[in-house]
Parts: C-alpha cells; sequence; structure tokens
C-alpha cells in the first residue's frame, strides 16, 4: 500500500496533502454509500418505490402542472404545492381548513350542474389529480375509477394491467396501467386500500378497494366544488396543448369532447396528453 | 433441506469477497506486477550477459589506424575506446563495433539493376563468370580493364595488380576522393614515380593548407597535440573546423587557390625570400616566373576576395619561419583540387626548398610487397583513362570507400557494354553504383592491413585483428581474384590463398629485411624487428595492436624538379573562378562540405545519426548551407525546400541559414547517405555529389549552381 | 421509434433526422478513434509533439475543456451552496457537460502520457510537491463526483425510472447533492489552480514563471478566476446553441441574464488581476530570470498582439458587454460576449501551453514552430465530437432543461 | 554484499569551450555508453535522443569574421533541479550520494512535465520504441539497461560507472572512489581533453578548482537553477552566450 512503498516518508508534505485527499474520497464515498444503503433499504419495499417514483414524477412536472387545491379554489391568488399533493402533511392546507371552517359556509348549492366542460363530473365521489375517483361506498369499501376525461382519453384501453385482488395500493402509487395506441399510462392510485375485487371493461373498470385502518384519509382528495375549477382548468389546458397543432375539429373548436377522444388527438400528441393528464412526466 | 438463495444472499456474498479480497496481498501484489511487467516488455532489447573481456585491435575504418582497445562481453565487443593512453577515437572509430551488424550489409552477392528497388541475389560464382567473360572480352578489344583501389598499397593492392598484369589494357587506379590524392600531381613534379616521400607535417613550424582538414587529423597529425610548436596558415572559402582552429585563415573564393598560391610565388620571388638556384636554368622555371609575373597580390587579392596584405604575410611567414610545407589537401567531400591548382600550391614547397628536409617533404622507402619482382599491371590516375573505354571496372572497398561523384567513373566506362564489380561489406558507396556487389568480411570480422598513409614519412604497417569470427557468405578478397584467374585463364602465381595468407608473405619480407622497430600501443615501447627470432613473433605482435616502422631514411633519390608540373605556362591560364566570364545572375557557386570521418567508410553506425539526424551539428545530407545575405537577395528563408540545379541535374534541398557561409556560396552537406546510415534503401540511388560534375580538372569542390523556388 | 425513450411534452426530431445529426459526429468520432488506436499502438511519434514541443494541441485542450468546464462546478455550487435558485433550470446541462469536458480531457490525457498502463503510478508513488499530482488527484476525484451527479440525470430518463430501485436512488442521491457540490467545489478550485499552477511554478521557463502567495504562483488564482467567470459564459453558449439548433426554448431569458451578470463580474475582477500580474510579470518577475520581457513577443507569430487581445479584446470587452444590463437582455449581444470569453480563457490557455515551449530559453536554440499531426487533430475532433455525441443523447433522452416543457406550451 | 557507504560527493564537470571543435565524439561515447538507440528514419533534431547533445553558436558576426563555438549540453545537474519536483510521481530524484538528479525510467509515465520545465532542453522522450538493427542488441552495454518508449530520459553522468567505481572501491575496502575509476564516458572520449570531471566538494579536485576560475560560467545562471556543469572560455562573446536574454536583432540569425 502506497506508505509502503519504496522512499515514502511521512513527512508534513505527505501528511497534508495525503490527508486532505483520503477525506475528500472519504466523504465522496461515504455519501455513495449512503445513498447506496438506503436506496437499498427502502426499494425492499413496495411502497417506499411508489412512494419514490411519485416523488420524482411530482418534481418533474412543471410548476403549473402543480398548481395548490386552494388557488383552485380562489383562496388563494397562486400557490404551488411543494408537498407532493399530500394535503395532509402540508401546514399551509391545515390553515386554510381551519380558515374555511371558521367563515360561513355558503349556502349548499343543491343544484351542482353535472357536466364541466362536456366532462361528467358526479358529486357523489373525491376527486384526485390523477383523474381518478374515490367513492366511499356503505359497506365501509372505497370504490375507485377513471373520471370522464381519463375515460373519454383512453376510451377503450387497447391493453390493461389490473392489479390481482389482495394488493396493496399506496396513495399516488401505480393502480392500474393501460395502454392505449401505443402509449401505456400509469393510472394513480387516489388512495390507500387493499384490492378485494376488480371491475372489468364493461364496469368501467373500477376497483374496489377496503381502506388502510378504520377510515380512509382523503383530506388530499378534491370535493367536487374544487374539482370543477380543476377540470375547467385541465380542460383548457388540454385546449391550448392543442391549440398550436393543427388538429381539425375536436375539443379544441369547443366541440362536444367526442367519446374516443384518443382518435381525435393527433398520434404524434397523444403520448404528450396521456403524460399531462395521468401526471406521468 | 431445501437451500434457498437469496438475492440479499447474492449481495452479501459478493460484498464480502470484494472486501476481503481488498485486505488480501494479491490484488497490490498484481497491480505491481502489472507495473514490472510494462517496464519489461518483450520487444525491448535486453543487453547482452557473459564474461567480461579486454581485446585489441586496430581500427581499419579509415588509413589512419588506430590502435583499439574493446571491451568484451562473452567475446563480442561492446565498447571500444583508443588503446594508447591519451589518445581518443573519432566518432565513427567508437562505434565501429556495430559494422558487421549493419542492416546494409551484403549477406551474398547481388546484381544491382537501376531503377529497381531491391537488388537480386545472385550467387559468387555467376559474378566470377560474368567478371572473367569482361575480361576475356576486353582482351579480344573490348576495352580496357580497371580496379579502382579504396586503399592503395595494402598486399592485396600488390595483388590486383598482379593478377591482371598479362591483360595488356588493364590498369588501378586509386578510388577517386581518396586522401592524399593530390600527391599524384606532386609526384609528378618531383618525377618520383609512386611517391617515394612523404610529408614531414610533425616537424614542420609553419603549415600552409589550401583546405586540408589538417585539425581533423589529416596526414596523421594530432594538431591540438603540435599546437605550440606548429604555425597553420588556412586557404578555404569554408569556415571549417580547421579554418577556425587555424592561426590564420585566408577565406579565398572557392576555386581561386592557385591564383593565391602563385601570388605567393610572386611575393617570395619579388622580395627575394627564396633562393632559387636550384630551380633556375631550365625551361620549366622561366615558364613558372612567366606564369608568376601575372599574379601580382593585387590581382590575386582581387580574384580570390582577400586583402593583399594577407598574401604578403602570408608568404613571409613561410619563408621566415621555416621548416615550412605547403600542402594540397582534398576538402572531404570535395576531392582534390585539381591538376593545376595542386601543381601551382605544391610549386611552393620546392621554391621554399621544402623538399628533402626535415618538417617538409621527406624521401620515404616503400613497404616491401607480398611478393616477388613478377610483372605487375601499371597503376593510373582515373583521370588519364580515356572516357568511354573501359569494359570493366572492378571496385575493392573491401577495406573502405571514397566519397566522390559516381559520374567520374560512369564516364569511362564503354558505350558498347561495360561490368562494374563491387567488393564491399556494405550495399552502399560505391558497391551501391556496381552492377554486382560480392560481400567481403568488414572491420572486426577479418584481418585488414593498414600501410603507410600517404603522409606517413616512414613506411609503416599494423594489423587490425578481427574479434569475431566471419560471417558465411563473406568472400575474401584474394580468394575471390583467384576464382577469377582460373575462370579467366589467368595466371596467379604464389602460395597464398587468402587475405590473410598474403598478408603473412608481406610480414615475412618484412622480418627478412630485418629493419625497423615494432611500436607496443599499451606502453608504446618499441622493439627492434632484428631482435624478433621468427617472423611469427612479428606477426603476433602486429596481431596484438603493435605497428611496425621502417628506421627513417630522409634522404630521396636526385631528381629532376618540375616546378610547373610539365604544365609550363598553361599553369597561368587555371581559370580562376572568380574572373571568369562573367556568370548570370542569380548562380552560386556550390561546395560539398563533410567532416573527415564520413568519407572513409561506405557505411557508419546507425548510432551516428546522433550527429546527422538528430542533432543539428553535423547537418543531414543533401542540407543547403546559405549566408543569410545572399539567401534575402535571392528571396528564400530558411526551413524552406528549394531546388538546387546544376550542370548535372536538380534536387530538392533544405535551406538553412548561417552568417559563417562565404556569400555567393551554397555549402552543400555530405554526410553519409541513408543507406550508409542503416536506412533500407533502393540501391544507388541519387546523392548531393550526383550534383556536382567534375570539370577537366578532375576537381569537384566548386561547382556552378543555381536555387529555385519549390 | 425511440419515442418511448424521450421524455413526454418536449419537441425532439424524427428518429431519422436524429440519426442523420449524429452521423457526421459519428464518424468524426471514428477517425478520432483510428487516431488515437495509431497513438497507443505505435506511440507518440504519430503526433508532431517533440522533445521542444513536449507538450502540444491535446494539453492545451485538456486545459481548456477543462476550464470551459468549470460551468459544472460553478453553477452546483451556486445553486446548492449560495442557493440560486434560477439556476436549477441550467444544472443539468452544466453537470452534462462537465462531464464530457473532464471525461474528454482525461481521455486525452490517457493517450497524452507515453506509458498509459503506469497512469496509476501517480497514486502510487505520490510526489506531493508537484502541481500535476494535484491535478490528477482533483481530476481523478472530481470526474467521480461528475460521474455520480449525471447519475441522477440519467436514472430519470423516461424508461429507466420504471425500475423502482433506480428512482429510489435517484431520491437518496438528489438528498445529498449539496454535499457533492461542496466537494466538487473544492477539488475543482483546487484543480483550476493547479492547472495554472503547473506552469506557474516552472522556474526554467520564465515565459509561465510567476511569483505568488505561499506554495502558490498568480496563475494558480488567475486560473481559477478565469475558469469560473467563463464556465457560466460557456453555459450560457451551449444552451442558446442547442436551444437554437433544436428549436426549442430551453430556459427563461432571466437565466441568461444571471449567468452572463455572474460571468462578467467574474471577468472584470480576472482582467484587472491579469493585467496587474503581467505588469508585476514583465516588469519584476522576467528581468529577475535575466530575460528582457521584448523577446517574449519577438517571434511571429506570437507578437504583443497576443497579449492586448487576450486581455482586452476577449476579457474586457465582454466583461463590459455581460456588465450592462441593456447588453444583457438582448441575445446576440450575450453570444457574442459568451463566444469572447471562450475564446479567451482559450487563448489564455494555448499561450501558456505553446508560447511557454516556443519561446527559446538557450540563446543557442533556436525558436521553433509546432503544427499538430492529423492524428493530434483527430483526437482533438474526437473529444469535440463525442461531447457533441453524449450532449445530442442526454439532450434527446434526459431532462437537461426543466423549464422546456413549460417554456414551450401554456 | 553490503558495502561500505562512501563519502558524499558532488560531482561536476567543466567544459572548455576553446578546446572543443564540435566532433561529437561526446555525443556518440555516451550513446554508445548508455544503450541510446539509433534513429528511426522518422525520427529529427527535434524528436532524437541526444543526452550529450553538442549545439553550434556563433559570435553573429558576418563571413569571415563568423566564428563558431560549440556547446556540448547534457543534464546540467542542478543543484535546484526544477524538474525535480514537478514530476508527479518522484520518478526524478536528485541522490544525496553524488548530487547526481536521476532519472528513474520504469517509475516514469511519461507526462513530459519534467521537460516543459528544463530550461536547456536535456531532457528527452523515447517517441519510438527503442530498436537497433537485428543482431546489433549483442553490442550494447550490460550495465546499462534499454528504456522503453514512452518515458524519459537524459545524462546521469554516466551512473553504471560510479556504480561500478564504488564497488571496485568498497571491493579494496575503501571509503572514496579513485576519481580515475570514475569518469563519464563523454569525458573519457573527447579527443580534446575538454572536459574536467570530479567532485566539486574536493577542493584538490581539477573540477573544483576549474569551476572557480575566472571565465567559468554556466547557461542561465539567472534562472537560479546552479548547474553542476560548468563551462568555461577566453571569449568574452562566448560567455555571453550563457545569458539567457537575446538581443531580438538576433533572432532571424542561426538555423532553421
Amino acid at each position: 500500500m502506497l506508505p509502503g512503498i519504496y522512499e515514502f516518508s511521512w513527512d508534513q508534505g505527505h501528511i497534508i496533502f495525503l490527508g486532505i485527499f483520503y477525506s475528500v474520497v472519504i466523504v465522496v464515498a461515504t455519501t455513495v454509500v449512503i445513498a447506496l444503503f438506503r436506496a437499498l433499504r427502502r426499494s425492499s419495499s413496495a411502497r417506499d418505490s411508489e412512494l419514490a417514483r411519485w416523488h420524482a414524477d411530482f418534481e418533474d412536472l412543471a410548476p403549473k402542472d402543480r398548481r395548490c387545491r386552494h388557488e383552485l379554489s380562489g383562496e388563494v391568488a397562486s400557490r404551488t404545492c411543494e408537498n407532493f399533493f399530500s394535503c395532509r402533511e402540508c401546514m399551509q392546507h391545515q390553515a386554510f381548513v381551519a380558515l374555511a371552517e371558521a367563515a360561513p359556509r355558503p349556502p349548499a348549492d343543491a343544484e351542482v350542474p353535472p357536466m364541466v366542460a362536456g366532462f361528467a363530473l358526479p358529486a357523489d365521489r373525491l376527486y384526485h389529480r390523477g383523474h381518478t375517483w374515490v367513492r366511499p361506498e356503505e359497506d365501509g369499501t372505497l370504490t375507485v375509477g377513471l373520471d370522464d376525461l381519463g375515460m373519454h382519453l383512453m376510451g377503450k384501453p387497447d391493453r390493461l394491467e389490473l392489479p390481482e385482488p389482495g394488493t396493496r395500493l399506496v396513495t399516488n402509487g401505480t393502480a392500474w396501467r393501460a395502454t392505449k395506441n401505443g402509449v401505456t399510462v400509469r393510472v394513480m392510485s387516489p388512495i390507500e386500500g387493499e384490492v378485494l375485487a376488480v371491475g372489468g371493461e364493461s364496469d368501467d373498470w373500477t376497483l374496489k378497494l377496503r381502506p388502510e385502518g378504520e377510515k380512509a384519509d382523503t383530506r388530499h382528495l378534491l370535493c367536487v366544488a374544487e374539482a370543477r375549477p380543476w377540470m375547467l382548468r385541465e380542460v383548457e389546458r388540454l385546449h391550448v396543448a392543442l391549440a398550436t397543432e393543427d388538429v381539425g375539429a375536436a375539443l379544441a373548436d369547443g366541440g362536444v369532447p367526442v367519446d374516443d377522444l384518443a382518435s381525435a388527438i393527433p398520434p404524434q400528441q397523444f403520448d404528450e396528453v396521456c403524460g399531462m393528464v395521468f401526471l406521468e412526466p | 433441506m431445501k437451500f434457498n438463495v437469496t438475492r440479499r444472499d447474492v449481495l452479501r456474498f459478493a460484498g464480502g469477497a470484494a472486501i476481503g479480497t481488498a485486505l488480501s496481498p494479491m490484488p497490490w501484489n498484481l497491480t505491481d506486477d502489472l507495473a514490472i511487467w510494462t517496464q519489461n516488455w518483450s520487444w525491448i532489447p535486453k543487453p547482452p550477459k557473459g564474461e567480461r573481456a579486454t581485446r585489441t585491435t586496430v581500427c581499419a575504418l579509415c588509413p589512419a589506424g588506430c590502435p583499439v582497445e574493446a571491451r568484451c562481453i562473452g567475446g563480442l565487443p561492446v565498447a571500444l575506446r583508443a588503446a594508447n593512453d591519451g589518445a581518443a577515437l573519432c566518432p565513427l572509430g567508437m562505434t565501429g563495433h556495430h559494422l558487421p551488424h549493419h542492416p546494409n550489409r551484403l549477406t551474398g552477392a547481388v546484381g544491382i539493376t537501376r531503377g529497381e528497388r531491391r537488388p537480386a541475389a545472385v550467387t559468387t560464382d555467376m559474378v566470377v563468370r560474368e567478371t572473367a567473360r569482361a575480361i576475356r572480352s576486353a582482351r579480344a578489344g573490348a576495352g580496357s580493364v580497371v580496379v579502382l583501389d579504396t586503399r592503395p598499397g595494402r598486399s592485396g593492392s600488390w595483388a590486383w595488380r598482379r593478377l591482371l598484369a598479362g591483360i595488356d589494357s588493364a590498369v588501378v587506379a586509386a578510388a577517386p576522393g581518396l586522401e592524399g590524392a593530390s600527391l599524384a600531381s606532386l609526384d609528378t613534379m618531383l618525377d618520383a614515380r609512386s611517391q617515394s616521400f612523404g610529408l614531414d607535417l610533425r616537424n614542420a613550424r609553419t603549415i600552409l593548407s589550401f583546405g586540408a582538414p589538417v585539425a581533423e587529423g589529416w596526414g596523421q597529425l594530432d594538431l591540438a597535440a603540435a599546437r605550440e610548436s606548429v604555425r597553420l596558415v588556412q586557404v578555404e572559402p569554408m569556415r571549417s573546423r580547421t579554418a577556425e582552429s587555424a592561426d590564420r585563415w585566408l577565406p579565398a573564393r572557392p576555386g581561386t587557390e592557385a591564383a593565391v598560391a602563385l601570388a605567393i610565388a610572386n611575393v617570395l620571388l619579388a622580395e627575394g625570400l627564396v633562393d632559387t638556384t636550384a630551380l633556375s636554368g631550365t625551361d620549366e622555371f622561366d615558364s613558372y616566373l612567366s606564369v608568376i609575373a601575372g599574379f601580382s597580390p593585387d590581382r590575386a587579392a582581387a580574384i580570390a576576395g582577400l586583402a593583399p596584405d594577407e598574401i604578403f604575410a602570408t608568404a613571409r611567414e613561410l619563408a621566415s619561419s621555416g621548416p615550412s610545407i605547403v600542402v594540397a589537401g582534398e576538402q572531404p567531400g570535395g576531392g582534390p583540387l585539381g591538376r593545376p591548382a595542386e601543381t601551382a600550391i605544391f610549386g611552393l614547397n620546392l621554391l621554399l626548398g621544402n623538399v628533402d628536409r626535415e618538417g617538409g617533404i621527406v624521401g620515404r622507402t616503400p613497404l616491401p610487397a607480398p611478393g616477388d619482382d613478377a610483372p605487375l599491371t601499371p597503376l593510373a590516375r582515373l583521370d588519364e583513362i580515356p572516357d568511354h573505354s573501359v569494359a570493366l571496372v572492378i571496385i575493392d572497398a573491401s577495406a573502405g570507400d571514397g566519397v566522390y561523384p559516381w559520374s567520374l567513373v560512369a564516364r569511362k566506362l564503354s558505350p558498347k557494354g561495360s561490368l562494374v564489380v563491387a567488393l564491399s561489406p556494405f550495399l552502399s558507396g560505391s558497391a551501391a553504383r556496381a552492377n554486382f556487389a560480392v560481400p567481403t568480411p568488414p572491420y572486426l570480422e577479418t584481418i585488414h592491413e593498414l600501410p603507410t598513409s600517404f603522409a606517413e614519412p616512414v613506411a609503416s604497417i599494423a594489423l587490425s585483428a578481427p574479434l569475431l569470427p566471419t560471417r558465411s557468405g563473406a568472400v575474401d578478397p584474394v580468394a575471390f581474384m583467384r576464382s577469377i584467374a582460373r575462370a579467366a585463364g589467368l595466371d596467379l602465381a604464389g602460395e597464398w590463398a587468402t587475405t590473410e595468407s598474403l598478408i603473412r608473405e608481406r610480414v615475412a619480407r618484412i622480418h627478412r629485411a630485418g629493419s625497423g622497430t615494432v611500436t607496443s600501443p599499451a606502453d608504446g615501447s618499441a622493439t627492434l624487428v632484428a631482435e624478433l627470432s621468427t617472423s611469427d613473433e612479428l606477426w603476433d605482435a602486429l596481431l596484438a595492436g603493435g605497428r611496425w616502422s621502417a628506421a627513417p631514411s630522409n634522404t630521396m633519390p636526385p631528381r629532376t624538379m618540375r616546378i610547373t608540373g610539365g604544365l609550363g605556362t598553361a599553369l597561368g591560364e587555371l581559370p580562376t573562378r572568380a574572373t571568369a566570364t562573367p556568370r548570370p545572375t542569380g548562380t552560386l557557386t556550390l561546395v560539398p562540405r563533410a567532416t573527415r570521418d564520413t568519407s572513409a567508410s561506405a557505411a557508419v553506425s546507425p548510432v551516428l545519426t546522433k550527429l546527422y539526424q538528430e542533432s543539428g551539428l553535423r547537418g543531414s545530407t543533401g542540407t543547403a548551407v546559405l549566408n543569410p545575405r545572399t539567401a534575402a537577395s535571392l528571396g528564400f528563408a530558411a526551413g524552406r525546400n528549394v531546388r538546387l540545379l546544376t550542370a548535372a541535374g536538380a534536387m530538392r534541398v533544405a535551406l538553412m541559414l548561417d552568417e559563417g557561409v562565404m556569400p555567393g556560396v551554397v555549402e552543400i552537406v555530405v554526410a553519409p547517405e541513408r543507406s550508409a546510415l542503416g536506412e533500407k534503401t533502393a540501391p544507388g540511388a541519387r546523392t548531393v555529389l550526383d550534383l556536382l560534375t567534375p570539370g577537366n580538372e578532375q576537381t569537384w569542390s566548386a561547382v556552378d549552381a543555381q536555387l529555385l523556388e519549390g | 421509434m425511440d419515442s418511448s425513450l424521450i421524455l413526454r411534452g418536449v419537441r425532439r426530431c424524427s428518429t431519422k433526422r436524429f440519426l442523420a445529426w449524429l452521423a457526421p459526429w459519428a464518424v468524426m468520432a471514428g477517425i478520432g478513434v483510428f487516431a488515437i488506436g495509431l497513438c497507443l499502438v505505435k506511440g507518440l511519434n504519430q503526433t508532431n509533439m517533440d522533445n521542444r514541443f513536449a507538450f502540444g494541441l491535446w494539453i492545451f485542450l485538456d486545459l481548456a475543456v477543462i476550464a470551459l468546464g468549470a460551468g459544472a462546478f460553478f453553477t452546483g455550487f451556486l445553486l446548492y451552496i449560495l442557493r440560486r435558485d434560477e439556476l436549477r433550470a441550467v444544472i443539468n446541462s452544466a453537470v452534462v457537460l462537465g462531464f464530457i469536458c473532464y471525461s474528454g480531457a482525461v481521455l486525452v490525457l490517457a493517450v497524452d502520457v507515453g506509458q498509459p498502463l503506469r497512469a496509476w503510478f501517480t497514486f502510487w508513488h505520490p510526489n506531493v510537491h508537484s502541481m500535476l499530482t494535484e491535478v490528477t488527484f482533483c481530476i481523478t476525484v472530481y470526474l467521480t463526483v461528475l460521474a455520480i451527479e449525471y447519475l441522477p440525470i440519467v436514472l430519470k430518463n423516461r424508461q429507466l425510472r420504471k425500475v423502482p430501485s433506480f428512482l429510489v436512488f435517484e431520491g437518496e442521491l438528489h438528498k445529498l447533492m449539496p454535499v457533492l457540490a461542496a466537494v466538487g467545489t473544492f477539488l475543482s478550485f483546487f484543480h483550476q489552480g493547479s492547472l495554472g499552477g503547473l506552469y506557474g511554478v516552472l522556474q526554467g521557463r520564465p515565459f509561465a514563471f510567476r511569483d505568488g502567495f505561499a506554495i502558490w504562483p498568480t496563475t494558480f488564482f488567475l486560473f481559477i478566476l478565469s475558469a469560473i467567470a467563463t464556465g457560466p459564459a460557456f453555459v450560457l453558449l451551449t444552451t442558446s446553441i442547442v436551444s437554437k439548433i433544436s428549436g426549442a426554448r430551453l430556459v427563461r431569458h432571466g437565466v441568461y441574464e444571471l449567468l452572463a451578470k455572474i460571468s462578467g463580474w467574474l471577468l472584470i475582477i480576472y482582467v484587472g488581476l491579469k493585467s496587474v500580474d503581467t505588469i508585476v510579470w514583465l516588469n519584476q518577475t522576467a528581468p529577475r530570470s535575466g530575460i528582457n520581457p521584448s523577446q517574449f513577443y519577438a517571434w511571429q507569430p506570437f507578437g504583443t498582439w497576443v497579449l492586448i487581445v487576450e486581455i482586452v479584446l476577449l476579457g474586457l470587452v465582454p466583461a463590459l458587454i455581460f456588465m450592462s444590463p441593456a447588453r444583457r437582455r438582448s441575445l446576440p449581444w450575450l453570444l457574442t460576449g459568451s463566444v469572447l470569453a471562450c475564446l479567451g480563457v482559450a487563448l489564455n490557455r494555448l499561450v501558456m501551453t505553446i508560447q511557454t515551449l516556443a519561446v527559446p530559453t538557450l540563446k543557442f536554440e533556436p525558436f521553433m514552430t509546432y503544427w499538430p499531426s492529423w492524428q493530434e487533430v483527430a483526437t482533438f475532433l474526437f473529444v469535440i465530437a463525442y461531447g457533441v455525441i453524449l450532449y445530442s443523447l442526454s439532450f434527446r433522452y434526459l431532462r437537461l432543461f426543466p423549464q422546456e416543457r413549460e417554456m414551450q406550451k401554456y | 554484499m553490503e558495502s561500505a557507504e562512501t563519502t558524499r560527493a558532488r560531482f561536476a564537470m567543466v567544459i572548455d569551450l576553446d578546446r572543443c571543435n564540435g566532433c561529437g565524439a561526446c555525443a556518440t561515447a555516451c550513446a554508445v555508453e548508455n544503450n541510446v538507440p539509433p534513429a528511426r528514419p522518422s525520427a529529427n533534431e527535434r524528436t532524437g535522443l541526444t543526452w550529450q547533445r553538442v549545439y553550434r553558436a556563433s559570435n553573429g558576426r558576418q563571413f569571415p569574421e563568423n566564428r563558431s563555438v560549440y556547446f556540448p549540453v547534457s543534464c546540467q545537474q542542478c543543484e535546484h533541479p526544477p524538474c525535480v519536483s514537478v514530476c508527479p510521481q518522484n520518478a526524478v530524484d536528485v541522490s544525496p550520494e553524488t548530487g547526481v538528479v536521476s532519472q528513474i525510467p520504469v517509475r516514469c509515465l511519461g507526462c513530459r512535465y519534467c521537460m516543459t520545465a528544463c530550461p536547456y532542453h536535456a531532457r528527452y522522450f523515447n517517441w519510438f520504441d527503442p530498436k537497433w538493427p537485428d543482431g546489433m542488441e549483442t553490442t550494447l552495454n550490460p550495465d546499462v539497461s534499454v528504456r522503453m518508449r514512452g518515458v524519459v530520459e537524459k545524462c546521469n553522468f554516466c551512473h553504471s560507472r560510479w556504480q561500478a567505481a564504488k564497488a571496485k572501491a568498497a571491493a579494496a575496502g575503501k571509503r572514496d572512489l579513485d576519481p580515475a575509476d570514475y569518469v563519464p564516458a563523454c569525458v573519457e572520449a573527447c579527443p580534446e581533453k575538454a572536459i574536467v570531471f570530479g567532485n566539486l566538494d574536493d577542493p584538490r579536485s581539477g573540477v573544483a578548482k576549474s569551476a572557480k576560475s575566472a571565465n567559468a560560467f554556466r547557461l542561465l545562471e539567472k534562472l537560479g537553477t546552479e548547474p553542476k556543469v560548468f563551462y568555461r572560455s577566453d571569449r568574452a562573446w562566448v560567455r555571453r552566450l550563457a545569458d539567457a536574454d537575446v538581443a531580438v536583432q538576433e533572432k532571424e540569425a542561426t538555423r532553421g
């Protein structure tokens, strides 16, 4: 080894230089080893892997894709989410909720229009930014499905990869995968839970989940009132995304959404639109 | 029991193995081994191993014959140094032990076709047959036979004369470009026939040298040692090593040496500095006086581009600080100065009374011949042989080579058909220009003979003992002669069959004569030959590096001295280059430049690339050197490649600038050609020497040339 | 064809066009590989370097790309240590550029040394007094750091991110990035300086020799300063060139302005110190070595114009451009300034490498010129081609500019 | 065998430039002694290997006043060698026993930094594989190993001769070398006896006396490298050539 070589002596120069140098090497090596070690530990957990995936995706989202729900609801002029859409950990969200609860509630609008910009938005469910919804059932289970825009986009998928019953889904993790026109999208799970049953195509491919714990935590999901401005914004984004290209008469012209939105979108843009809609950069 | 291997187990095992290996000495030893391996690639030559010993021989690479001490490993020489204390070898001699391994060494006889990249292998028998056929047709009148001898005076030289004695048209001539060639002019002037005289440079007090490289060991003079007692005046257009170390340097324009010499004679006579009683009264002297009258110091100074005072001063110096000696030398690479110029120069010796006196030109008894007084082919000078008259040229370059333009030989060849056969250890120099080359053993592989050098005041001989076995394929020159004699039906009497036995004959004759001494190289001790009981003892003493020298005999036989060398008033018609018909503008004088040790051998050690290729010290062959002013007037910059044009052709040369070059002159470096340094090139490729066409004066020391763009 | 590898929401040309773009670079790289092979197999006689020009085009290349690659560490430093969050828009690109520059330099160095198999001897028998040891140690470690920084960018490729453990690892690395940035900054500062010190300590070469502080000659500090001054300019330049070629807007103009502003201020400080250094060197340091400084500039083509061009045209002028808020708003001005600044640092490195060796020291040694052989040029071009190819691949398949997607739409 | 520790010495040489006539014997002897290979056909004076290189310089005057001087330049064996501290891997060292700057070719990686550091251009790089014509390797000096391609080499005052002299002294039980036993090849080969070699620390040695003589000088003395190769000349213009400062008008002179 180094100090064992011919003519080596522990003089001042050697001590300073090699001391500094090997400190640096140790720092670099330690950093990598720590990262590797942690990664090894975490990657054995499916939950952690899913979260890591979501975190990476979230960071790659453009700031405009990360608008805070309170901006969508008009409570604040502009705010970008920094918490991976996980409102329960967000101090700001709790402040907003507290504020909203203190303020006098507006009279509940009984006649919530069921459609937004041509897409159905039923009030009996909670919405996730990845265009999925959760509907708590009376038997304590949860139903999870794609929203109308997602349905229109994927139409009849060419291939489906649904989770086996018994699989534990993670919030923001993969619920299932669908392939259409050569584009595979990951549909994000809006909520945690164990898959009880898988609906088929005939059933609008919904999943039936048993929530984790006593009651499902739905704090991060949008209620229909919040989902409306959000959906408007999503449609608007779709408009803009497709407006620049020569698409022909479709949604961009304000036309009614076609059932099979996929066929109306030029193939070269379909992938991009899917990524935008399903929060998969 | 079930054995389950999980991914975790595999990872654990791999990690543990890695740490364990890192802590073991194995990887660290492996890296160190790798380092050691990179230090000893298999293709890096390994120096030899073996028993150490010291052996003595004599260097045979030039006529000087320096004693050599060889350090040997396992009997093979690995280092050469001077055997006598205080002396040193020249770069050529120091690397002589490389020559047996020279890449262009001939391993068998070859036939060379001009323009072919490779020579064709032939048998020695075939060369013998071809030579014999040429001899027969020469006898039938197809032309004459010429042997060009690169080291005259050897036993082998005598054997050639013996071999060809039966052929009327045959002559043996010294190869061009050898040192001492100019003494042939003095030979004529002294009517001495075969130079029974030497130059006593060591005892001279003033040496006037016209271009001879005296400071480089020319004439066996150790100028450095003689510096205190000898005054040197050098007349030379180049700032050579000798010119720089001379006490006075007269930078005469190239080709004007004769004018300078005649003007010095003019001063000597006009000022009454010489006693002319011995010369006066002959027709020759009258012609001489009339010639000299035309060369006043002022006129000669104008011709030569010197100050007249320099001529006066030189003349007075010669007369006052005797004994003096005037020598016409051959610039290495430049050849002799030509007969008229040499005659004018040597005439000063006659005028000054330098003949037959210590420190001047002294008589010398010739070295005994190896055989009895059998008929011998006459000696001749190459320039005396008519052009286009030679049917067979045999070049004996077995002992060395000269540097000369090949056209000197080529012009002699008969257009009706001719054959050139060379004997040489190397496919380089003269041998590369022949039709057939026959390999002879190089230095250190056979006995070589170092007979009296041209300038020595007494006869002497030394032998170069072989340190290496002769490689198979090499042909002994004398054995080759015997084969030719058999094939051509010539009579070559005598018992000797090889060079060694021939030299033994000569040594036996020296022993029989019983005079002279043998000097040992190691301690300088001398032994009288008379004290040696057998010729074998003398042989052994010579093989051990000793040199036999004859007893001094300084008297010359009476002779008629011909101060114009028979040229009469024609001596004064010598074209003086500077005043010849006006030359076209832009014409330069091309002067070849070389060092003495480059011109002696056909091949040199590849290690001498240190001097010719890897440093700017000597310059590689074909480099043209110009004065920056001359270059500027022509619009050339250093480092440019330009075309050098002479009457003989054109060649691309690299340009170098040097303030030390005479304006109007272009010096061309004549270094060993690439094949001589070991590069494999097509034999007989054109060299710078081919640009130098000797005129009627048999000199190529100055030629008109032009430099052109591109 | 390769669309599944390309990020969603960005515009990239067709595979065919991309391959057509890569093809000439690949040819160039192929020739370079051949030249490198020649140099490794036959030895450095394939180059036109010689005993006088022991350093040539390659060392110039190393110095220049390492100076330009300083954008990586300096951007990291500004982002992670000084928390200039705007620079997140270019940090990935800067890391890739840094990785290309450093790996290219190390690759060429491996060809440049006579016995590449012994390159590790420096770690085995280190002479800690040598600036080159410092350079070797720092560059090797920093290249490792850059590779570690590059890794998360690669792992976030659209297909690779599907492997769960990759993303987990990426996430963990990301958390530790400030540590790596700090280490990188430390290493970079040192070896940028050591590269300058490399020349500044040459006591026998009065053209390069400088006085200094403690063990560091002034060139040590000037190299650091010039590198960090031009690093951001190089990031600016490459970003705008990539933007031009790809036809996509990659970052907001404000990012350009910020980079230019940083570069401008550092450049003006550099020009000031360099001028002081030059004056001291010409009037004190060089004469003490027995040299009349006019001799440095007596040999064409290295006249005093080189000095003036280096300091004024390629130093002061870009600094003034960058410092003017009005000029900063104009992209053409920014590009002009960046080109000048990058050329300036390259010229500085060229002068330190080549002129140092060209100026004769012995009076009887002639001035010599050097012109690289095709093998040297091909190796040089290989690094360029390698850089372009690696950057093109990274740009196509990785997220180098986080702002790109939102700049395109909405 | 453990040899007795020899006393410390500072070997040096004084070269008399008034004697040197540029014959090149020193350069040749050096190459033969140290197994320096001959040049490949494509090598030139810039890529060659000449541990002892003889430079020609002139007084710069016009013909016929132009005069030459020959500077044999080998490693100057500086007291403050600029090449030692720059080597990244300790391949250059100063021997405390001899004061000679040694080059360890087997540790050299060929970065050539030392060559850029040396103002005397006395270091040479093996641009080519060492190659002798077939059979010529039998003429190599067995005491010196051949260096491989890609490393730097230079003069070491014939280190193998020093070792041989040391072994001889040790065998005789002496501490000091006999000065006659240790003479570098170039010194031995010089026909003009222009080089004096010896121990500078020994005041009786010829080298110590010559080095102190009035007309002795060193190359580029102002650089502070303190070379141990001295030169001497009685000609003032020759001594002036030792300084670094080149008059600008001389620049177009000399060789191209």
